[in-house]
């Protein structure tokens, strides 16, 4: 993950994993999700559903922090995101975050990670 | 690991707000960029999020794009007639005051054909929380002016651009009395959430003001662009000032959009002043309308 | 089948509706009767001339309105100029004394009392009415001094039914004291008002 | 059931017709009214909004009468039996929100003491000229029941009917008073709470899983679920199906408006309500209702001296129309007279009902009074000939 400026306790916290899943064919391809997906998740795809627009689809796989802003953003109910199943998310060099106890500095972090 | 779902009928049980809607009525009828989806969204979530006891909780709609609000939602609802949502929601409270009664609908059904209703609700500190979906023009009919079509912005009724002196929504209603005035766009979406949170857990006159695009009417007849332009340009345009003076927060045309949490005042509502009164003037005397309404009942 | 119409009439605040009121549920709730009243109503009944009616009839009342009044009372000179005209020419007037000065016709009995003083000498102006209704009670005999005396008090304000009472009373007094013992001027019963229709 | 006895007033009163109607409402249940001052029916609020405090109703003055009614027809969903009231003007509002009851099937009553119109007409005087759009006043096709009393009494007796006819067929009634009787004072009697007979409203015994809100029953009734009581239920003034969703189709159209009809419609006999005097052999029929009945009595007593053979059909519902009995009658008779205080509107039904087997005569009255009895009775004269 990139940062403009480096958390101080960015060794404290845990950034959270998401799975994005889109109901395809209820999109009406607004692309609200692609443009304010903080972390440039999506993009919109040459696909054409059956109502004839183009969905999202996942570019970026597993840099979703499930912040659920495409999913609050979605007009179609199209969209949401869950927190990723640990073993697919957790890589070698995160493991021992994943034990850390959620710190009250670490629910400020989150709740900027999801201000919109 | 991420991944796009392809058999809809499993991903409708899935989706976070999908116990709150009525998921045979979806896809709803609203096009593709306009934002009122984004509020019956942003409004499950909050009540997801407040653990009202949805039993007990009654959605009133008008007539409009977001006067449908009521008709998607799983709840007591009821799409009423045009301008008409908060006098009818206002028997609801009134006859069964134990009941939530929100009230969902356009700027148009509310503000125009409604806003005697709205003043004088607003006047009473209604027990309502009134929430007032604002796309500038009358979108179900064709795009027509509304009361909230900010000048000279073209709508279908003003095909040379609107020359008339629009409403400040939020301004109305809290020089009216009501206890809790918010407006947001639709791109706030964590903020509209969280004032719909607060709304819910107050009493009195709620009313919260969410600027939404209109892409196919609104946009289109003012060469805008399409509902995204629209969030992009709240995005650049709109600017949060809680607290600030309601008489400051008109809409111009293209103009700056204030947002925020304007008015949060711990008023008397309508029930409680009513009852506080008949107590006081009537004594023991005052028998008032029992919470879970005033049905007569077969006697055991 | 006997029918007999009542005018009240009187200025706005003389309290000419509660007396027709009150007329009429000691009639037909107290009384046995049917009576029917209707009023004016709008910005006249606040002003100048206000004005009730009372039907009274031993059978139901088919025909609401009056034609012409057996009965008038009059309690102002201006509802006096308004009415006095429609009185059956052999009607009874019954006017207040300091008030109105009326032009007695030789057939219609009239029988005056200075119903508001009375009342100020009862300490309430606003009691003047019931004086009157007293009065009428003893005048026409149309129901028992006990079914009007139950209407007055049934329908006065809680609390003030002992000066309400005494007003009545006082008006049923006057005409006693003024006309019961001349034998020139005997009660006009209002059997011989009310005309068979 | 019975009456709650917080809202009788057990006795013989003095009351006017507006008080008695205010009186009649509370002891029928009613525990809800939104209203706006309207003359000549202001009292009948002013009788409630005294009373209610102390019986646990509410009352609510609203800012106009499209609110009122609005009004009424949220509270209704709440179970309560409710009510508005209001004179000419104020139920022309109205008809939107009572088109709106009628689609949602709202138990509801709607009193309207008449006055002389069109417009602000004769606001402190007597009119019958609201008969028509009572029936027709809002717009599309619907079914709807009115009663018209002739008394204080009966606006008493009436109204109690009105809220049952209203929970029995879920549909707004309409009072059709007039000021005549709605400003006339006279005995009621109030019985005791035990000998009102009221309709309760029937809630659905189904679960919530497996209600419907608009499932007809054997009389086209559907079953109610208040708002409040977990059923979600939706229901709209648009076209719907059974679960009270919108559907806009020709076909959905048919089912849903053809059962609002039929639902009066197929049981109007059981609803209708009239009085009939000497109609057997009678030459002519007076067909009254309202203030005018009691008018008309005078004049049929004076025909009779005169050796007419006169009978006469009170309404006392007035909508439905009791259509089979009036082509039966028409048969039988020379002419129908039809007093009442507008230019021809039950005169029309009446004429439509003779089918042209017996002569309609109308004798109308513009307002403002009653008819003077000898006008009914010159009519009467002229049609026994």
């Amino acid at each position: 993950m990139k940062f403009w400026r480096k958390p101080l306790d960015l060794d404290q916290v845990v950034i959270p994993h998401g799975d994005v899943i889109i109901i395809k064919d209820r999109c009406k391809g607004c692309g609200f999700c692609v443009e304010y997906c903080p972390k440039g998740v999506l993009q919109m795809s040459e696909e054409f559903n059956i109502k004839g627009y183009h969905p999202p689809i996942v570019v970026k796989s597993g840099e979703c922090v499930n912040c659920n802003l495409c999913e609050m953003l979605c007009p179609e109910f199209a969209i949401y995101s869950v927190p990723a199943p640990e073993d697919e998310t957790l890589g070698g060099a995160e493991e021992s975050l994943s034990t850390v106890e959620a710190t009250k500095e670490e629910k400020t972090w989150r709740r900027t990670l999801r201000a919109s | 690991m991420s991944k796009v779902i392809d058999r809809p009928e499993v991903a409708k049980e899935q989706h976070p707000v999908a116990p709150l809607l009525r998921m045979d009525r979806i896809p709803h009828i609203w096009c593709p960029g306009c934002g009122i989806g984004t509020v019956v969204k942003c409004f499950a979530t909050a009540l997801q999020e407040t653990e009202v006891d949805l039993n007990k909780l009654a959605i009133v709609s008008g007539i409009g794009c977001s006067g449908r609000a009521a008709g998607y939602m799983k709840l007591d609802g009821f799409h009423t007639t045009h301008g008409r949502a908060i006098p009818f929601a206002t028997g609801l409270k009134l006859a069964r005051p134990e009941l939530k009664v929100v009230v969902f609908s356009g700027d148009g059904d509310l503000a125009g054909i409604g806003g005697n209703h709205l003043i004088h609700s607003a006047r009473r500190n209604q027990d309502l929380m009134v929430i007032l979906v604002n796309n500038f023009n009358y979108a179900m009919t064709g795009g027509q002016n509304a009361p909230t079509t900010p000048t000279p912005a073209k709508t279908s009724t003003m095909p040379y651009g609107n020359f008339e002196h629009p409403f400040n929504v939020p301004h109305l209603v809290a020089s009216c009395g009501a206890s809790y005035v918010a407006r947001w766009t639709s791109l706030h979406v964590r903020r509209m959430t969280k004032s719909f949170k607060e709304a819910l857990n107050r009493k009195g006159f709620r009313f919260i003001e969410v600027v939404t695009p209109c892409a196919t009417l609104y946009a289109r007849l003012n060469k805008l662009g399409l509902g995204l332009d629209l969030m992009r340009f709240y995005h650049q345009e709109s600017e949060i000032r809680n607290g600030a003076d309601t008489r400051d927060v008109a809409i111009g045309y293209q103009s700056k959009i204030i947002c925020g949490k304007f008015v949060d005042e711990d008023r008397p509502s309508y029930l409680e002043t009513m009852h506080e009164y008949y107590r006081k003037v009537l004594g023991d005397k005052y028998v008032p309308t029992p919470p879970e309404g005033g049905m007569l009942r077969e006697q055991n | 089948m006997s029918r007999t119409e009542v005018r009240i009439t009187g200025f706005g605040g003389q309290g000419v509706v509660l007396a027709a009121y009150i007329i009429g549920r000691a009639c037909s709730v107290f009384g046995g009767k049917h009576a029917t009243m209707t009023q004016s109503f709008g910005p006249e009944a606040r002003g100048a001339a206000c004005s009730a009616t009372q039907i009274i009839s031993d059978t139901e009342v088919l025909y609401p309105y009056i034609v012409r009044p057996d009965i008038l009372i009059v309690m102002s000179s201006d509802g006096y100029d308004t009415y006095r005209d429609e009185l059956k020419d052999d009607g009874i007037l019954i006017y207040e004394k300091d008030l109105v000065h009326p032009i007695l016709k030789k057939r219609q009995p009239s029988f005056g009392i200075p119903s508001t003083r009375i009342a100020e000498s009862l300490g309430r102006t606003i009691v003047q009415n019931i004086v009157m209704i007293g009065f009428f009670g003893a005048v026409t005999q149309i129901v028992s001094r006990e079914a009007l005396r139950k209407g007055v008090e049934a329908s006065v304000p809680p609390g003030t039914e002992e000066l309400n009472l005494k007003a009545f009373e006082a008006g049923l007094a006057y005409f006693d004291d003024e006309y019961g013992k001349k034998k020139t001027k005997k009660p006009a019963k209002a059997a011989a008002a009310g005309k068979s229709d | 059931m019975e009456a709650d006895p917080a809202g009788v007033l057990t006795g013989a009163h003095y009351f006017d017709g507006d008080f008695a109607c205010g009186e009649g409402a509370m002891a029928a249940g009613c525990r809800f009214v939104a209203g706006y001052p309207i003359t000549p029916s202001t009292e009948v609020v002013e009788r409630i909004s005294r009373r209610f405090p102390l019986i646990g109703g509410t009352f609510i003055q609203m800012e106009d009468e499209l609110a009122s009614m609005a009004a009424v027809a949220g509270a209704s969903w709440t179970g309560t039996k409710s009510m508005t009231v209001t004179s000419g003007p104020g139920f022309s509002l109205m008809m939107e929100n009572i088109g709106l009851a009628t689609m949602m099937e709202l138990p509801c009553v709607v009193v309207n003491v008449q006055r002389g119109g069109p417009s602000t007409g004769l606001p402190t005087m007597v009119g019958q000229a609201d008969i028509m759009q009572a029936r027709w006043g809002s717009h599309g096709d619907y079914e709807t029941i009115a009663l018209s009393p002739q008394s204080p009494q009966e606006a008493f007796d009436l109204v109690i009917d009105a809220f049952n006819l209203a929970e029995i067929y879920r549909t707004p009634v309409m009072f059709m008073m007039d000021e005549c009787v709605g400003h006339m004072s006279e005995k009621v009697v109030i019985p005791k709470p035990e000998e009102i007979e009221i309709v309760p409203r029937k809630l659905t015994t189904k679960s919530p899983e497996e209600f419907l809100p608009y499932v007809p029953d054997e009389n086209l009734v559907p079953e109610f679920a208040r708002a409040g009581d977990g059923y979600k239920f939706h229901t709209t003034g648009l076209t719907h199906d059974e679960r009270g969703y919108p559907v806009m189709s020709a076909e959905c159209q048919e089912l849903n408006v053809r059962r609002l009809v039929d639902k009066i419609r197929r049981n109007a006999e059981k609803i209708v309500r009239f009085e009939e005097e000497a109609t057997d052999g009678a030459d002519v029929v007076l067909i009254t209702y309202g203030i005018t009945a009691r008018v008309a009595r005078m004049a049929i007593d004076i025909a009779r001296k005169k050796g007419v053979k006169v009978g006469v059909i009170r309404l006392i519902v007035v909508w439905p129309f009791p259509e089979k009995h009036i082509r039966e009658l028409a048969k039988k008779i020379k002419a129908f007279v039809v007093p009442e205080i507008n230019y021809g509107q039950i005169a029309l039904e009446v004429e439509r009902c003779s089918a042209g087997n017996a002569a309609t005569r109308l004798v109308s009255h513009m307002g403002g009074g009653v008819h003077n009895p000898q006008d009914i009775v010159d009519a009467i004269l002229e049609a026994a000939k």
